[in-house]
């Protein structure tokens, strides 16, 4: 356990405008703490951020084009490639519109090794986070320590889909392969190892003060300004607004299983922060009430072989790692999408940064920005 | 609500509006003139009280254009989707990024890969496209681009 | 009272610091938690799961026989392009002609290991082999063609 | 016994026999130059060496081990690597300036090893000021990152070298003070006396509560004075990139980074020296034969014992804890380190006055 720290914020009052004495910079395309190719232009007056703007489009490959020419077979795989740590999520809601479209039956197997693999992803994806949060405040070791569990997750990903980040491990109507044999007493031992080292995390950099002090009182954001700026994920369950997927609109077997939906109300860096850690206790609540009880039976729908969606429009929506991931397709009828839109948790995100740190310092841009998590791929696109 | 209550709800403020049966959601087609003032409505309206604009997209047609919102309300969890066609030669439609901020970047991707002009935007430039950009629009259907683009 | 308060933080912030040194001392004393592989000096005892998808191949047997028809349904299934399947005709020993494969191309370069071709397979002819060592110092050796030159389609299969 | 004193007592003998007094004295400057220069060097190595396997081990991971034995050539070959690259001047810099602020940062911490005494008797100058000295030439060294930072014709140098600025100066108040506070105790500034009046005992025993927060003080106070993390704000490589020295490549980056060594080690042996009493051996009390085994071990291996503990204290801080933010650096220094030094130093000089130490 970590102890709370009462922290007073007093940002200084700078005034927040352009003009004489400001200078701007550029943080990115390459920089350490943008996480990727993101590339922003600041404003700053001495160490005070006036204004930030975005430029976008490093990596972006048109993947909403590129899907208009694929069968719906082979769309779900280039979504791996949008949001990379969560690249089963994505493939999830894939699946999960064309299986709308279809209407094909998912069987009860299949059902619940994709929950248990997204619960898994979204441990992974946290992880991996929670290191690079911890590096963009300047502590360097517990990347490393996230790293020993997150590679854990991917050893098992490696053995039952064949690949660490980008599995393809979702086919409309069900999985790919069976679990592996070894499954079931993998994701034990990973539950056993998760268990005895979470406590390290609280010690490492919950409960330091340097941490919380980083933290607390940094970027805050109200519920109104979340919903208007359309951020979900953990970033509006920071700010108390209940936006879980899983909980509001159940796909899949959510509706059956039990977990609670994290919410915080200081709407803090260090609250967005305290979410994501709970939501990984709460995955692996999943995971256990799960792994004991996957149901016998097959693990893919009979399909033809060539899929073909009837003519209208169908949107899914998931909770990804970092928030709602919508997929709107429009089919003319035929064996490709006629329009296809990804609606990426990220994009969103994003969009609330200026307003999130606007007269805040360049440590608290750093700071904030890793509390959004953002991957830059799912942005672009 | 349910969409039953939704669209006669929506026939009041909006006569003019048409919907389309099927889909999980309520689809309502209105007139782009209408839009701004629909949003409002939309936004500010206790019972209807659509906060969260959770997607907004643009749909080429070859002959038209087609602007989709999809609506989403936090408080009752109801959701709409609103569509409004534009003349694909000149695509106008009124910026509603000042009722929900999330258009505000929405919008600008709409108007670089669509060529959809939003009237009184704040900031309407390239987001993705590289400065500079000229020419087509690339999720256009009569978008050709001999270089990066594979045809399979 | 202020000066409480004041103590109490300073002794709170030392606590929580040592917790953290408390935990990388721990570390720095117990080498048996390390985690890292020595990558390429442990190449010999290095094993990769069956599934893991490194690269495609089509397996032949001790007659340099494949299971190949050349349908392509591999090269329909592929999202961009990797595979190429180039036809011929054999002659049968009756007299007939078949349908046979000349080459099938494999762009190791453009394949991004989806497993949708091995899954579209119809007879089993190709699998994924778990190789990982691909770089090369050319890009055209990364195209390979799979099957072995000279050899043939296996007896009954269809 | 072999020591230090003796080697140098003999070489000086030698060079008075054979030549005049001056040239005796050219002479043994010309050594104790090349003394300090090969000191640097292989302290650079060593430093960097130990650096790497203990952030390694500290990140559950191995660390360098392919070059030599344990990877412990590791660092000689990064020098090597250093040595033949490219130094370039980025366009629109202050090329005077830009490549002298490398050097400058290197002849102050030169500077600052003359007064330390390495082992018994062995010492390059015993000035009668030997602290008043170190803390003068030690705040020079912020000079040479402004230099550095100004000269880059770079936003992101220039905001590191205007941290590094503020940090410096405000954490010299509460280092100066934690100094002082054994300065007051043993009624002088000359190292050699000081570590003397150690004999009977470090002051970190022997004076109690306020020297051991004296003690934290100066360890916190110097690791921010040096630039480490969690206050290593100058360089903020999340934040910064590198910093200061962004703009710095080959060989003039590698001075920055010799430099920084050289300033830890040079900070760790005024804090040895000052608290944990230098090259003076452990005692305890009149434990005759405990207090013989200890006089038994050179003074130089107490001297560097106690110097690179203090210096692992210091990586080991690196590798644990998240950076502080600007604003935060000067609170700790201004609400919390100030006050609680100058309650101290009241404190100890209470105790000095009393005569309540040991």
């Amino acid at each position: 356990m970590y102890r709370e720290t009462q922290i007073v914020s007093d940002v200084s009052k700078v005034p927040l405008e352009g003009g004489e004495g400001t200078f701007t910079i550029n943080v990115g395309p390459q920089h350490p703490a943008t996480h990727g190719v993101l590339h922003l232009v600041i404003t700053l007056n001495g160490e005070t951020i006036i204004n930030i703007e975005p430029h976008l489009g490093y990596i972006h490959r048109s993947i909403e084009k590129m899907c208009e020419s694929l069968t719906y077979r082979q769309f779900i795989y280039v979504t791996s490639r949008m949001d990379y740590l969560s690249a089963h999520i994505n493939n999830h809601a894939c699946a999960l519109c064309v299986e709308k479209g279809m209407q094909i039956e998912v069987p009860a197997r299949a059902q619940v090794i994709r929950v248990l693999m997204d619960e898994l992803t979204r441990i992974a994806s946290h992880e991996l986070w929670w290191g690079a949060m911890a590096m963009d405040v300047g502590a360097f070791t517990p990347f490393f320590h996230a790293f020993r569990e997150r590679e854990t997750i991917n050893d098992i990903m490696e053995e039952t889909c064949g690949a660490r980040l980008t599995m393809n491990y979702m086919v409309p109507g069900g999985v790919m392969h069976d679990i592996h044999p070894n499954f079931q007493k993998r994701v034990k031992d990973f539950l056993q190892l998760y268990k005895s080292k979470i406590h390290e995390y609280d010690e490492l950099v919950t409960g330091n003060i340097i941490f919380q002090n980083r933290m607390k009182g940094v970027g805050v954001l109200s519920a109104e300004d979340v919903i208007s700026y359309g951020c979900t994920g953990p970033v509006a369950r920071g700010s108390g607004v209940s936006c879980d997927i899983r909980k509001l609109y159940p796909y899949e077997i959510y509706d059956k299983l039990e977990f609670d939906e994290v919410l915080e109300t200081a709407g803090d860096s260090f609250a967005r922060y305290l979410v994501r850690l709970k939501e990984m206790n709460q995955s692996i609540r999943i995971v256990e009430q799960l792994i004991d009880n996957i149901p016998e039976g097959d693990f893919q729908a009979k399909t033809k072989a060539v899929l073909k969606l009837p003519k209208g429009e169908f949107y899914t929506r998931v909770e990804t790692a970092r928030g709602e991931l919508g997929v709107y397709i429009v089919s003319e009828g035929g064996t490709t999408p006629y329009r296809i839109k990804f609606r990426s948790p990220g994009f969103s995100n994003l969009s609330i940064l200026n307003h999130m740190v606007k007269g805040a310092k360049i440590g608290d841009l750093i700071a904030a920005m890793g509390t959004l998590d953002l991957v830059i791929p799912d942005i672009d696109r | 609500m349910t969409n039953e209550e939704l669209k006669t709800k929506i026939t009041e403020l909006l006569p003019t509006a048409t919907y389309e049966e099927g889909g999980e959601w309520l689809n309502i087609n209105i007139e782009p003139a209408d839009w701004l003032f629909f949003a409002q409505q939309l936004r500010n309206d206790s019972s209807l009280y659509f906060d969260y604009l959770f997607c907004l997209t643009c749909i080429d047609w070859k002959t038209h254009l087609t602007m989709v919102y999809h609506l989403s309300s936090t408080k009752h969890r109801h959701n709409i989707v609103v569509k409004a066609k534009l003349d694909r030669n000149k695509p106008e439609i009124e910026t509603v990024s000042h009722i929900w901020r999330t258009a505000d970047f929405h919008e600008r991707e709409v108007y670089e890969m669509f060529g959809v002009n939003f009237l009184n935007h704040p900031d309407l430039r390239l987001l993705i496209l590289p400065d500079g950009w000229e020419g087509k629009n690339p999720l256009r259907k009569d978008f050709e681009d001999p270089v990066n683009m594979i045809k399979l | 009272m202020f000066l409480v308060d004041y103590i109490k933080d300073v002794f709170g912030a030392i606590k929580s610091l040592a917790t953290g040194m408390k935990r990388t001392g721990y570390y720095f004393t117990h080498h048996k938690e390390i985690i890292t592989q020595q990558y390429p000096d442990n190449r010999d005892t290095l094993n990769l799961p069956e599934r893991f998808k490194g690269e495609v191949v089509m397996p032949h047997d001790e007659h340099n026989e494949h299971r190949c028809t050349g349908c392509t349904a591999c090269e329909l299934a592929c999202p961009n392009g990797t595979i190429k399947v180039i036809t011929k005709f054999d002659i049968t020993p009756d007299g007939k002609k078949k349908k046979a494969i000349d080459k099938l191309v494999y762009h190791l370069e453009l394949c991004t290991m989806c497993n949708l071709c091995v899954e579209a397979c119809p007879s089993d002819a190709i699998k994924m082999a778990q190789t990982f060592e691909h770089s090369v110092f050319d890009r055209s050796q990364l195209t390979k063609v799979l099957n072995k030159p000279g050899s043939k389609i296996m007896e009954g299969v269809e | 016994m072999w020591s230090f004193s003796k080697i140098a007592n003999s070489i000086h003998e030698w060079l008075s026999q054979t030549f005049n007094a001056t040239w005796t004295t050219i002479i043994e400057m010309v050594i104790a130059g090349v003394a300090v220069i090969s000191l640097f060097a292989v302290l650079g190595l060593v430093l960097v060496i130990m650096e790497r396997k203990v952030s390694a081990w500290m990140q559950i991971r191995l660390g360098p081990n392919r070059v030599g034995p344990k990877g412990l050539l590791q660092s000689l070959a990064d020098t090597l690597k250093l040595l033949v690259k490219e130094g370039m001047t980025p366009n629109g810099a202050d090329k005077f300036l830009f490549n002298l602020a490398p050097y400058i940062a290197m002849i102050v911490a030169m500077l600052l090893l003359a007064p330390i005494a390495f082992a018994k008797d062995f010492q390059l100058w015993d000035l009668n000021i030997g602290v008043l000295y170190v803390s003068a030439i030690s705040s020079i060294s912020v000079i040479s990152i402004l230099m550095a930072g100004w000269a880059s014709n770079n936003k992101y140098s220039l905001l590191g070298a205007m941290r590094s600025g503020a940090q410096i100066v405000s954490y010299e108040l509460s280092a100066g003070l934690s100094v002082l506070s054994i300065v007051v105790l043993t009624g002088s500034l000359q190292l050699s006396e000081i570590v003397n009046s150690q004999a009977n005992g470090w002051w970190i025993f022997k004076g109690h509560i306020p020297a051991i927060i004296a003690f934290i003080t100066f360890i916190i106070a110097v690791t921010a004075e040096t630039n480490r993390a969690p206050f290593d704000l100058a360089e903020a490589e999340s934040e910064l990139t590198a910093g200061f020295h962004t703009e710095y490549s080959g060989m003039k980056f590698a001075l920055f980074f010799l430099a920084e060594y050289a300033n830890v080690f040079i900070v760790c042996a005024i804090g040895a020296t000052l608290f944990l009493g230098g090259w003076m051996p452990f005692h305890i009390g009149n434990w005759t034969g405990f207090n013989n085994i200890m006089d038994w071990i050179p003074s130089s291996i107490w001297f560097f014992g106690k110097t690179f503990f203090l210096i692992f204290l210091i990586m080991w801080f690196r590798w644990t804890f998240p950076r502080l933010r600007i604003d935060q650096l000067l609170n700790l220094e201004w609400k919390y380190l100030l006050p609680i030094s100058m309650i101290n130093i009241l404190l100890v000089t209470a105790m000095a006055i009393l005569k309540w130490h040991f």
